[in-house]
């Protein structure tokens, strides 16, 4: 089990109703979070337009995630 | 330079550092908040930016855009927070020796940013209710979800 | 709207005025004097300007952008007289509804007046001389007949 | 011959040393006023990228003119 801190954004965070939340996961990959928090952020289409950063560097969902980081789930962008 | 900005951007003052004597060509891109959107009357709007990467983002399509069309100067501003009508979200500028150069560098960095960085956009609506741009998909599928599954999880 | 103007343009009130409530785009390009052109120190620039004409010809440029990228609102205004390095030599701004529109329509009317309008641009350069931009050609072939037939008829 | 106003503009009215001159001239088309008063404007390439227009109308180099017209007389243009 791996301390995961996984940071909700936009539509993510209203459906989850917190910003961040701090979870003991099975995971190895990004991939792995957004699949295990699923309920939480509303979304079943990872491979979408969402991204996703680790520790504050955009990640692919495939890169692997340590004990303690950070993962950040960004829904479709809309910026301009 | 990229900046995000809680506050109207100042645009004067941004014009006078787009100053350079071997400067032909200037060009600048202002995105504005419009009041309507696919169909719907829009009464303002609401940007979340998630700034660390948003700033890391933001720099690196500028270096993009000076290798492809190498220009003088060049800075972009995007807004966070809450937008009237009419209101600037977005300013580029880019000043180049040629006016080429700064009308492609200028497309370049308005149609990346509009992309790759962290920025989502809510619209609030003329009839009260709000919605995420390019997030309706997710959030149908969530409603499926959560009939299926009760108040998900 | 198209207009010549002898004095420095207000770039502060035309941008007053490029607002529409529909207008999500906003283009702008600014012509400036620089201080080097093909290879040559360039001290200040003289704009001779046929205006009856040049309005003229500027308003079929907008209508002909109009047609090809609709926009909401369009303006250009060229300098006639004497400028110095840095002044704004053209102005046109064009605002849409969406990008796309707006930087093409600009780029359209940028690129059209700089070929069709009755303007002609003197170079004065840092050694004291100066010359006719596109004309040194013309004037090339007049020094030839010149020498030819004595002092030109 | 026909009484015609030419028009001088720029690099042309330098070499010509005047704005304007009313000529009488044996001429039918644009092309031919241009001809006539090359000594004075200078350039012998009517078909580069010289322009002409007929009473503050653009022309083409083949229009003919009329007694009383005023031609104007256009070196290459640089706008912006």
């Amino acid at each position: 089990m791996k301390t995961i801190t996984v940071r909700y954004f936009a539509i993510f965070r209203e459906h989850a109703g917190v910003d961040e939340e701090t979870l003991s996961l099975d995971v190895t990959s990004a991939m792995d979070v957004f699949e295990r928090t699923r309920a939480r952020h509303g979304s079943s289409e990872p491979t979408g337009h969402c991204k996703v950063a680790i520790n504050d560097e955009m990640a692919e969902w495939s890169s692997g995630v340590n004990d303690g980081d950070t993962v950040l789930l960004f829904p479709p962008v809309a910026g301009g | 330079m990229f900046e995000i900005s809680e506050n109207d951007i100042a645009i004067d003052a941004l014009r006078e550092q787009m100053k350079d004597p071997g400067a032909g060509g200037y060009c600048v891109f202002e995105g504005r908040v419009r009041n309507e959107n696919e169909g719907r009357m829009v009464e303002r709007l609401e940007y979340e930016v998630y700034e660390p990467l948003a700033v890391k983002e933001g720099e690196r399509v500028l270096e993009e855009a000076q290798q492809r069309f190498p220009y003088l100067l060049a800075f972009c501003v995007h807004r966070s927070g809450l937008l009237e009508i009419g209101d600037c979200a977005v300013w580029v500028g880019v000043a180049a020796a040629h006016r080429d150069e700064a009308f492609q560098a200028c497309r370049y960095i308005i149609d990346e940013i509009k992309v790759r960085l962290p920025v989502w956009k809510k619209e609030h609506y003329a009839g009260g209710d709000s919605g995420w741009v390019n997030c309706e998909r997710c959030a149908s599928v969530l409603r499926q979800s959560k009939d299926q599954n009760g108040k998900g999880s």
